[in-house]
């Protein structure tokens, strides 16, 4: 059992966790839930040994410990899954799985095929299908997160911390996970799940520990307590969102794609995106399902204008045929991306909030045409700020210091200032928790109003029936459905998205 | 054979460095005389770096050159490679430096920078009257020829007890480095009544400095070298005085010797001495950039 | 933390300010031939020109980049200004003579030096040949080519107007301080006040995110190593000026002085994170203890052993600063 | 991409092979003089000490550090060698005097180097100095110390059987090159087959990662440092005995060479892609462009500007491999 009595830690500024206890109990799932910026992943980090300067005591069974590095808290059998990627982008997913333990024969040099065969085996439990000697920078979010899953699983650990492992699959892999942790919970190990999704919690954990502003609200059976229930502890009230079927009367055509194709960066011969054709609509909420590797990013990246070299195909915007060459084209089109990686796409992690929002706006920021206007950039920013709810000590702070939800919001208050005439969004719920959520959907639900066509990419299909007016569903790169909401289920979804073979 | 005929054709000029203008007339002159003679002459800069000197000279020997007129970075560290062009069967001609080998090089046409600077030595003795401060520019620290000048000049100008250096620093050969240095001491030292220089680059720095400072006319400048500007500027009693020496001179003798060798000639003197000749205002009228009218 | 949230801050980061304070403070104690006005100006005329090349080098290496051309780049700008005055411009052929003004010989070499570095930045972003690499061989393509335009040999005598830029003063502070102080309050109002400034940090700190933010990342980086270049151009004017003479083997290794300041300034090699006021005061800090070496008249052995020591010192200071956890 | 695909494969990447191919096949065909066995050796026993260097810089580059010291350190350590051999250890108080075998002296050189790099690594870890000013200042001080411990004048004379090192052969292979062959060895056998080699990728990739997997990044940074500094003392030991005499001025801006194998060879100043074969490639790159150049009678003016330029297009050529949007 991992006991934390009351644990309080301050980082420059803001105060993360305020004397923190609870109980982890071994052979149960014990979810971890709370808002963005409660502390979640905070004092999983000092469980973990990452924050090794901290107030109070950690009681592991029965023994009061303090860790002094990641490493001890791995032998005392502590292991986690980062909320936030931790891996070598150069480095083969084998050796990334065994980075730091790695396997040597009698004379230490490294067994390369040990190391492959176990970890080909870690992958087959996860039912990822890539070869372990495929460099972690191939790919895509969704697939590193696997890997991350599969360094934790190798460590047999008594303890494992899950911060937000689903945020970037599907739930197809999220169906692998859970009977991968319903072995770990049989084993009598002590399982840690974070996650917003309360769905997943609701199916796989046993107990809860709520967590706000960095205290301990409540914990106990998941099972004696409903959704609302939890969200009113978390969140500290009610909050409900009925979802709306279409809204839109009129279709007044916004964006339409025609035959978009994406060659392989590599293997120039196989397709990513195959003759992809859709329209959007003025106020339209397209949502874009489909499992991993699907090759919705790359639809959105290559409408965006990041694969001027290897993608074809028409785009045209309010009728008008545009060549999109580069970002800064497609922002002059009016379309704007937010893109599925925050911390390597959306964020410049070492500066300022302010800096992060406005950074696509500096043009309109400016005083005699060539001065930036300090004052207008902070209302601007304050306004997204307060808007969207993000927590931070101020505008000055460093976007690296803020919790990965609010990051999140950052990069769509980025985009939102730009006011495009075309909204993507790439996951962009992932990791935010469901009062950010609400909000982001309700948003979304106002700009269309406001006459903005929006496309969603998301994995989790509750959301897209909530706030989509249509549905697009994608396979291996190729456009298997397109339904109005009236008619779409979650049954018909899924059986477009799975791979025909 | 027919080898023989075409290397025997081509002549190598090796030089310590192209940074310093004095070693580039050096070399072109060498190279001029050699194309005179009808050879095909080609220059190798060694930016004083004595392995790629002898980088160069296995080079020059795989390429089969028929001689080399050779201007040394180091007496001691470029032996072994004179060495190897001898075994090789290519006979070297060392110019304005030499090295410490009796056999090593078929002939060395040498520039006395020591007792140059001892004559230097003697004169700024003279002009000072015997007493007074004064400031010593080194050049590289690491350059043989820096501690050659400097001994020279330090083998008379320390028998008078009258004459007290009050600050040596080194300015690397450079005019810039020189003239920053120079405006530094003069801080410190505002009552100083000479500046003794390795070279004339370092010469015409310092007296710069000493023109900012305002300090130029009661300040005597001494160079050593005979470069163009400082000839200029002992003319305009600007500098004081330096040392001449004679690329020209050396590089065309030794020119001459590769052709006489390559044309069979085999005993040549091991050693010319090449006097470093003291030029001031007096005598200046007889002398021009790097040698006499 | 501590410092990245202190950038934007009028100094830069406190710390370097203290590192020269205490390098000063010690000086004064050693010998009082330093803190004198006379010794004062005497560092800013010296620390000028690297005020300039390392501006130039801060804005490079905000984008992430570096630039190791800037020494030959100065050689070459500067044996240009002079050849022009000098000799202006022949075409034996046309048998046509086109002579320059002092200012007309300055602005080519400021601008032959924004071409050169127009090149490097096209290797970088056209070719996607490491800045590292790029301009390395720019350093030995310059330093060749004024080898070439020179022969060799100084350009001399260039004229007393002409000197003017390097040893004259206006109103008692030498011409080349004010130069280095335009130079500086420019950066510093482009870095902080514009949206090229914004650029520049938001290349540093996260390429791929200012790209898909619409930045025009390859027209930002050949501003930029134009720039750096054309200031490296200028401070060969200056330098060319001082001596009344063009070297060929001026600036040599001056990048390496140049990058010094940018870092003990503290600004990261990564990019991203720095400032301009942070480089001045490392400039001069370098500055500082090459005048105090000589004034104390340490022999030239030691000398760069104290230099190397007390630059490593001033880092450590430097670097207490930025606490983390 | 396509680079970090082949990255582990033998040859670092291809594309550094096809470069230097263009490059002989273009010499052979301008000069007989070029593809003979005489001249192949030549341009590996003068590759040969840059090969030592550049292996050890590729370790630390890989770290995503860099080591600006590696030409002073040679220097200082020749000299080191050079001293031991001719003079030994006297300490005149006691008098006391130790005499050094060959071994003896190039050990004591060598234990010397991996000090120097010790220092440097304590720089950067314990006191968080970035590597590029650690180093640089280490360029001055062991300058420096080269230059008290000579006196400035070379030490030389140092007999037969130590110059063997630099200029005998062994079954027709010179020396230097069976000693350079054996470092590459060394360094691929870790690079690709210890739990070292693999840290040090990790941390060059991503040092939170890395620290985040309980690697302890400062030993690392630790050996590597000195490994650097070591191979640089050997080199100085190789370069001495070739000499048959200690410089005081040698090794200087070899960094820039080693730095430029590394580069041209694709490993990433960035850390973490990179291999030891492509540096090993790099190096041989540069040496037969000298060579090249010299056989081709280029004039030394023109060599810098056409140096410049072929180093540029070489890493073109290598960069043209990794395409991507
Ligand atoms: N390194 C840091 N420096 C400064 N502040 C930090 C740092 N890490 C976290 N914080 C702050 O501590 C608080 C808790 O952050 P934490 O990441 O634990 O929240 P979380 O519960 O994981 O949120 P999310 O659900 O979005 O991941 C936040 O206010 C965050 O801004
Ligand atoms: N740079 C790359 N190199 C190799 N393969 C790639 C690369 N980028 C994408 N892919 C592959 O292209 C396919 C589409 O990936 P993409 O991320 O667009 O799908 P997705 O539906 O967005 O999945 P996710 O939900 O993870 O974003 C996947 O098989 C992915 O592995
Ligand atoms: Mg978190
Ligand atoms: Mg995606």
């Amino acid at each position: 059992m991992l006991v934390a009595k009351n644990i309080s830690k301050r980082f420059s500024g803001v105060t993360a966790l305020n004397g923190v206890n609870l109980e982890l109990h071994p052979g149960k799932v014990n979810a971890i839930i709370g808002e963005n910026g409660a502390g979640k992943s905070t004092l999983m980090k000092i469980f973990s040994g990452v924050h090794t300067q901290y107030d109070g005591e950690i009681i592991y069974n029965g023994q009061p410990v303090k860790f002094t590095s990641t490493k001890s808290a791995e032998q005392a059998g502590i292991a986690i899954i980062h909320q936030e990627l931790n891996l070598v982008p150069y480095l083969s997913v084998a050796e990334n799985i065994f980075l730091g333990r790695e396997i040597t024969n009698s004379l230490g040099i490294l067994d390369k095929k040990m190391m492959k065969e176990r970890s080909a085996e870690l992958l087959k439990q996860l039912n990822l299908a890539v070869d372990p000697g495929t460099k972690i920078a191939e790919l895509k979010v969704g697939q590193q997160q696997l890997v991350e899953i599969a360094r934790a699983l190798y460590s047999n650990a008594s303890v494992i911390i899950m911060d937000e492992p689903t945020s970037a699959i599907s739930d197809k892999e999220v169906e692998n996970l859970f009977s991968i942790i319903r072995k770990l919970k049989e084993e009598g190990k002590t399982v840690v799940y974070i996650s917003h999704k309360l769905k997943e919690l609701f199916a796989i954990a046993d107990r809860y520990v709520v967590l706000r502003d960095g205290m301990t609200i409540s914990s106990g059976n998941l099972d004696v307590i409903t959704s609302d229930e939890l969200i009113q502890k978390m969140t500290g009230r009610k909050l409900s969102f009925e979802k709306t079927g279409c809204t839109l009367k009129d279709k007044q055509e916004l964006l339409s794609v025609k035959n978009i194709s994406l060659k392989h960066p590599l293997l120039r011969i196989t397709k990513l995106l195959n003759n992809i054709s859709f329209t959007l609509s003025k106020g339209e909420i397209l949502g874009l399902y489909g499992l991993m590797g699907a090759g919705r990013t790359e639809l959105m990246e290559t409408i965006f204008g990041l694969h001027p070299k290897n993608s074809s195909g028409e785009i045209t915007v309010n009728g008008k045929d545009r060549k999109i060459k580069s970002p800064a084209q497609a922002i002059g089109a009016g379309i704007a991306l937010v893109p599925e990686d925050r911390k390597l796409q959306g964020l410049i992690l070492s500066q300022t909030v302010r800096a992060n929002i406005s950074i696509a706006v500096l043009q309109k920021l400016q005083r005699l045409g060539f001065m930036l206007n300090a004052k207008k950039e902070k209302e601007l920013t304050a306004n997204y700020i307060a808007g969207l709810a993000i927590k931070t000590s101020s505008g000055n702070n460093a976007a690296k210091n803020l919790s990965g939800g609010n990051q999140q919001k950052i990069v769509l208050a980025k985009w939102l200032a730009t006011h495009p005439k075309i909204l993507l969004l790439d996951e962009p719920t992932r990791g935010v928790d469901i009062n950010a959520k609400a909000e982001i959907y309700k948003l979304m639900k106002s700009l269309a109003a406001e006459g903005m066509g929006i496309m969603m990419v998301s994995s989790e299909l509750p959301e897209i029936l909530a706030v989509s007016d249509r549905v697009l569903v994608m396979c291996e790169g190729e456009l298997t459905a397109n339904i109005p909401i009236e008619n779409a289920t979650e049954t018909e979804i899924l059986k477009c998205a799975i791979h025909k073979n | 054979k027919n080898q023989d005929k075409q290397t025997s054709n081509k002549i190598a000029v090796v030089v310590s460095t192209l940074n310093n203008p004095w070693f580039v007339f050096l070399a072109e002159t060498a190279a001029a005389k050699a194309k005179a003679l009808g050879y095909d002459a080609r220059i190798f800069d060694s930016q004083n770096n004595t392995a790629l000197e002898s980088d160069h000279f296995e080079n020059i020997i795989v390429a089969g050159f028929g001689a080399i007129l050779f201007n040394p970075t180091d007496a001691n560290g470029s032996v072994a490679n004179v060495l190897k062009a001898k075994a090789a069967g290519i006979p070297v001609f060392c110019m304005d430096r030499e090295i410490n080998s009796a056999d090593g090089a078929t002939s060395q046409i040498l520039s006395d920078s020591y007792s140059g600077a001892v004559s230097i030595g003697k004169y700024f003795v003279r002009q000072l009257n015997k007493k007074g401060n004064y400031v010593e520019l080194l050049g590289l620290v690491g350059d043989n020829n820096t501690w050659a000048r400097s001994k020279g000049f330090h083998s008379v100008a320390d028998n008078y007890s009258g004459l007290k250096m009050v600050a040596q620093q080194s300015a690397d050969f450079d005019r810039n480095k020189a003239m920053e240095v120079m405006e530094t001491i003069l801080q410190a030292h505002p009552d100083i009544d000479g500046v003794f220089c390795g070279n004339d680059a370092m010469a015409m720095g310092a007296y710069q400095a000493l023109v900012s400072a305002g300090k130029a006319s009661n300040v005597k400048v001494f160079g050593f070298d005979g470069a163009e500007d400082v000839i200029t500027a002992i003319s305009e009693n600007k500098v004081a005085a330096t040392g001449m020496q004679f690329p020209k001179v050396m590089a065309e003798t030794a020119a001459q010797f590769a052709n006489e060798y390559i044309k069979g000639k085999r005993d040549f003197p091991k050693k010319i001495p090449v006097a470093v000749e003291l030029v001031t205002a007096g005598n200046i009228s007889d002398y021009i950039a790097y040698g006499k009218k | 933390m501590l410092a990245s949230v202190s950038y934007n801050k009028n100094i830069g980061r406190f710390q370097s300010v203290i590192a020269l304070l205490i390098l000063c403070i010690t000086l004064s104690l050693l010998t009082d031939k330093f803190f004198t006005t006379a010794n004062g100006l005497n560092v800013l005329r010296q620390v000028a020109v690297n005020i300039c090349i390392a501006t130039g080098m801060t804005l490079i290496v905000l984008t992430g980049g570096i630039d190791l051309s800037v020494g030959s780049v100065l050689a070459l700008c500067g044996a240009i200004t002079a050849g022009l005055l000098k000799n202006g411009l022949q075409f034996p052929s046309a048998d046509l003579f086109v002579g320059f003004t002092i200012l007309g010989a300055v602005l080519a070499a400021i601008i032959a030096g924004a071409l050169l570095g127009l090149f490097n930045g096209f290797a970088i972003t056209s070719f996607k040949v490491p800045p590292f690499v790029a301009t390395l061989a720019m350093l030995t393509i310059a330093r060749g080519l004024t080898m070439l335009y020179t022969g060799g040999h100084p350009v001399s005598n260039l004229g007393e107007s002409f000197t003017y830029i390097g040893t004259g003063s206006l109103i008692g502070i030498p011409v080349p301080v004010w130069i280095a102080a335009l130079v500086v309050m420019l950066a510093v109002f482009i870095t902080r006040k514009t949206r090229l400034g914004r650029y520049i940090y938001a290349i540093g700190g996260n390429e791929t995110a200012a790209k898909l933010s619409g930045i025009r990342i390859n027209r930002v980086k050949l501003i930029v190593y134009s720039m750096g270049a054309a200031l490296a151009a200028l401070g060969g004017v200056i330098v060319t000026s001082r001596l009344d003479s063009a070297q060929p083997n001026a600036g040599i290794s001056y990048e390496l002085d140049a990058i010094a300041a940018v870092v003990i300034g503290g600004t990261s090699l990564n990019g991203g994170k720095g400032s301009v006021w942070g480089t001045v005061i490392g400039a001069i800090i370098i500055g500082v203890l090459n005048n105090g070496l000589v004034l104390l008249n340490v022999s030239p052995f030691w000398q760069q052993v104290v230099k190397g020591g007390v630059i490593l010192l001033a880092v450590i200071v430097d670097k207490a600063g930025d606490k983390k956890d």
